[in-house]
């Protein structure tokens, strides 16, 4: 069937609201506003407003609550509008949800998800354009997610659910309009594993989230020069699945990462980190990077581009990688 | 002291009401613009307009010098133009060129401009407030009798970060100046959905700051309260607080489809539009003719039409400026500055 | 509703009065040889002791049933003792042992027990309020007429997480009790350099809480505004706060040397020891020999003696766990738990 | 003279105050109390309570206000009492301090200095031991300092005063009561470059802040079995000195990254990726890192010590990396 990510990720709450009595949607206009980006239109009608609570502007509060809510038996999703306010409500997150299982000896689980939209493109500048979910992935005992596709959009949710710990998923702003063919049972799926999008032979392309559909692109573009690449979505940030990871640049003995996150001290570092540690003597040229220009994500359109990656700099780095001498 | 303060007693002086009269039309014609800019795809990202609300603004900023700081949200188009932020600048700012305020760097949430001390300008919903009572600490510390003044809304009353710069600014006594306009909604959430206790200026009371709420559809009434206000605190009567009591005519964004108020509520309040307000009072006094009516209006989109003409001149900054102003262009900054 | 109440009207029960007595005992010599093990090296880490304070936590927590939750702070010890923590599963816990509550990954200022509905021990100042508010929403959400009841200090009141929490409790009228020791000090800051209202309770009317201020050395006094209070919360009549007054008798910490108070206030406050007080009053009414009290002395001393030998005998946690419980153990956790 | 490093510390926060009437120091319990760890004792009777001014417990709103301080012409010097407690001022830090002079085009200057005390090994527990220095050397805009000597500690911050931007200074706890001999004129110290606190020729050794004195005694244990080790301190973690890590590697073509943050994500997979990136065909084994445990640091000694970098892990990863083939 048709479907939107927004709408994937709809039915994804939908059903686990219906499945499990103890799940309810907190966050800021998640009900009669109908969601900041309109994920949870129409749910307020149809599972109220105790279910669907709107909160006031308070982050470190509402997340907060739902740790506390998760104690106590509930299975909170709490929504953040964007990344860059989860900063208000990062010491409940680091200080409280990650901490609170082992600080307490392994007595406290806190099953609550989190959702936030991640990512600039939208000329929205920068208070509201930041990709941290990478930054999010150096905290341990945090799980984070990055729903690329449509299958995972509507997916990962009722997964996360399950999970003891607290997860964290980010939602690229720019794929909520993103259409495409959902099968009518599409359900849960894993959330452990990175997925081969593209299998290629010559270079791994290895990317997550918003930045997948162009990395695709240039695969394509590649594909075109005779440079076949193969392109791995990293679904989760953290836990990383290194076997996957690792296996692909087994296979092609080259690398490139994309990902928005600015460049230093990315998720993009520690992939490559990985890389080197261990398939040193495997690979035959460094690890490239695409990352995002390391500048407060700037409002003019032209700038805003030049600051994130683009199928030009993806292709550009390919080449580079499969061009180098090894 | 919460109750609505009662409009001015003295008579108005025609040349202000005609004044007052102009800024808020000088905002208004500027934010239709706007969307209709918008609209043709020239600006774009979040565009939050201020219409129906230009009373506060334009009565606020009338008690304030040129020393003075004033801080504001993503809402601020007003602000910046009564500030003394050109139409041009403004306009070229959302075109997202150099000719912009901020180089198009902020667009229509982050304006800013260091000539006339007005600081922003803020997408996060009560980031401002820790600013503004630093902007007073210091010119407390280094003796200055200047006053800063906050703008915000009163869904910003539910963050944290408002209640830690209320109580620093009394605890401190500051020279700032909290204006809290309050709409009655932040996005879709009604106040009554997001406050146990809706009123606002008895939160202030609560941190022994003077808190003053006023009909913020009266232009008079706001200025007047506003004078008050912001000689107590030039005089060094510590921190005070606004409640304006105002109403946004627009939806909260231009993405925002208004499901959760109806449209007799939208109804009821457009009756109150300040500068219809202003326009029926001064002419019942006789103070406004037709004339001076159609030349106001002329001379505001006059302004906005050479504003536009600014932008649409307008440059893109170099790409090879992208990473600039991430860190200070060395000398650019002279030992001794800031403030 | 903010002046301190008055105590108990009804004449006291002395098999009760004995029992608050020795719950106050017991946390009183818990942390004294706290003190003692801390300085013999068996403790490290931050250790804040609660002596001079027991009379707030003996009488609150007496109100509880075990299906209640707790949250407090990083001066915890009583608390988690009352509530129904052992000594030794306390003690073994600062000595860093498998036999610890939290098999020696907290440490003194991070105690939970899953078994008593303890959530904490919680180093971050205000970082708990939240959690209570969320304890009480689950409770709420799924009809239970549980209580949740956060303690923390008067210092907190100035972070933004507090109001935040106080205003979703109220907005959403959810079962908790706040509970704000107020010892006059955070740290080295006094309330008045830390709160421009120095009246706490009055913060909390400002959320439409119900909120009555208490004498906290007096536990009789205590308990009986606590049953009110939580009676009230368990009734459905949303949150409720109480602000304790008392006073801690020793340093914030055991790296405080206390160049903020002098010696001549302590000393005003140590007359009003909470257990002296409630001894005196009980021997003055006849209800409490000698005899008695040294049985309760002996009492509490053997519990903590016993505990001793518990944290003694303790074995360090397997240097191969050092990684688990960061994640779930695999099939740790069935479907259905959490609450 | 005999000096520690936090009497080092004091002694430039004096002198800043000394020298320039615009600059005053804010924070919990740095004036009455004298200072969380005795950093500003006695400074409040030598300056007075406006320029050694105690806050309420408002993260937020004190590093919020010392932007504003800036913003108005002041040079504020925040104390934040432990890392894990900035995060409550985050959204200050990322969305303003870091984003204004950006987001206005170059008009803002934000001429802040926070200081605050990060790392582990006093049995603090989770909320009290982070090492998050590296992770805010992710953000573009802040200049993150971590000195790890006496001369750093004394001359950093008024370097850092001088900044036109907001620069974080991390104080390890355990240098605190660090002893050693300060120059009668030390003064301010450069704060772009890396230093090499021990040069050799075998294999470099890259850290910073608090695991400089372990470091160094690793290289003294390898010198006693053959392998001279070179100690760079990066002293700043943003911006990295680059050309002092490449000229390092250069030399000795193996490095060890040593690092109390967590591993994954952390600093160190961004100095591997850029050593990778820039010297690949120069290097003779993976870079090495050795970081702390993936673990909220637990209270038990045994543990925390088993969680943190140690002589002997260095130790063993340079012998790893120089017994490597290549
Ligand atoms: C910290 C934070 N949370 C959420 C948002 C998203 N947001 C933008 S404006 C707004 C409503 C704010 O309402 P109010 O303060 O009343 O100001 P108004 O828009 O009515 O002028 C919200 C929720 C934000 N920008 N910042
Ligand atoms: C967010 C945060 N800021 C600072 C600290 C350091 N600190 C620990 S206890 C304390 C004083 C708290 O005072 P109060 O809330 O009155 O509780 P009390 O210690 O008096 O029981 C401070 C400042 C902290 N733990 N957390
Ligand atoms: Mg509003
Ligand atoms: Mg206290």
């Amino acid at each position: 069937m048709k479907s939107s990510y927004r709408e994937a990720l709809r039915a994804g709450i939908r059903e686990a609201l219906q499945r499990d009595e103890r799940v309810f949607l907190m966050g800021e206009d998640v009900g009669a506003y109908g969601g900041s980006f309109a994920v949870s239109l129409g749910l307020l009608e149809e599972f109220g407003p105790e279910r669907i609570r709107d909160t006031p502007l308070s982050e470190s509060g509402f997340v907060g609550a739902g740790i506390g809510a998760a104690l106590g038996g509930m299975r909170p999703i709490v929504e953040i509008m964007t990344v860059n306010f989860s900063l208000l409500a990062l010491d409940q997150i680091v200080n409280n949800a990650a901490s609170l299982l082992h600080m307490s000896g392994g007595q406290f689980h806190v099953p609550l998800v989190i959702r936030m939209t991640t990512g600039a493109g939208r000329q929205l500048g920068a208070q509201h354009s930041h990709s941290l979910e990478g930054w999010y992935a150096h905290i341990p005992g945090l799980r984070i997610l990055t729903p690329a596709t449509l299958e995972d959009a509507r997916g990962m949710l009722w997964t996360a659910l399950q999970d003891p710990d607290p997860v964290l998923i980010f939602e690229h702003g720019s794929l909520y309009n993103v259409p495409g063919e959902l099968a009518e049972d599409a359900g849960a799926v894993d959330i452990t594993s990175a997925a081969i999008r593209r299998p290629g032979a010559d270079v791994s392309l290895i990317t997550y989230g918003g930045t997948l559909p162009l990395t695709l692109e240039a695969a394509g573009q590649l594909a075109a020069e005779g440079i076949d690449a193969e392109v791995l979505d990293l679904r989760t940030l953290r836990p990383l699945d290194d076997a996957a990871i690792l296996a692909s640049v087994a296979r092609t003995h080259r690398a490139v990462v994309v990902d928005e996150g600015w460049r230093s001290g990315s998720i993009s570092a520690e992939i490559s980190a990985r890389i080197s540690e261990h398939a040193f003597f495997e690979l035959d040229a460094p690890v490239g990077r695409v990352c995002s220009a390391e500048v407060p994500i700037p409002y003019a359109k032209h700038l805003e581009i030049a600051a994130l990656p683009s199928v030009e700099r993806v292709v550009a780095a390919a080449r580079e990688a499969v061009g180098a001498r090894g | 002291m919460t109750g609505p303060m009662a409009a001015a007693a003295g008579p108005l002086d025609p040349a202000h009401g005609r004044h007052l009269l102009l800024q808020m039309l000088r905002v208004r014609q500027l934010e239709e613009k706007c969307v209709e800019l918008y609209s043709a795809a020239k600006i774009r990202g979040f565009l939050h307009v201020y219409i129906g609300e230009e009373a506060v603004a334009a009565g606020v900023l009338e008690t304030l010098t040129p020393e003075d700081a004033v801080v504001a949200t993503y809402r601020e188009h007003g602000h910046a133009l009564l500030r003394g932020v050109s139409a041009g600048s403004i306009l070229a700012e959302m075109y997202g060129f150099v000719e912009g305020c901020c180089r198009g760097r902020g667009g229509s949430m982050h304006l800013f401009d260091a000539a006339t001390r007005f600081y922003g300008g803020n997408a996060i919903v009560a980031g401002g407030l820790p600013l503004a009572v630093g902007l007073a600490l210091a010119d407390k510390m280094a003796g200055r009798s200047r006053v800063t003044v906050c703008f915000f809304g009163e869904g910003a009353v539910a963050e944290g970060e408002f209640h830690e710069s209320l109580n620093l600014a009394a605890l401190w006594q500051l020279p700032v100046l909290f204006c809290c306009e309050n709409n009655l909604y932040a996005m879709g959430t009604a106040l009554g959905r997001s406050e146990s206790q809706t009123d606002i200026a008895l939160k202030a009371a609560g941190y022994e700051i003077a808190a003053w709420a006023v009909d913020g559809m009266d232009v008079l009434a706001v200025e007047e309260t506003a004078r008050r206000a912001v000689d107590a605190v030039r005089a060094g009567g510590g921190p005070h607080f606004l409640e304006l009591r105002t109403y946004r005519f627009r939806a909260h964004s231009m993405f925002d489809p208004e499901r959760y108020r109806d449209k007799a509520e939208v109804a009821r309040w457009l009756e109150r539009d300040p500068i219809t307000l202003l326009r029926s009072a001064m002419e019942a006094a006789g103070q406004l003719t037709e004339a001076d009516w159609q030349q106001l209006q002329a001379d505001a989109e006059a302004e906005v039409a050479a504003g536009v003409e600014v932008a649409e001149a307008g440059k893109p900054e170099p790409l090879e400026d992208l990473t600039r102003f991430v860190y200070s262009d060395p000398g650019a900054w002279q030992e001794g500055d800031g403030s």
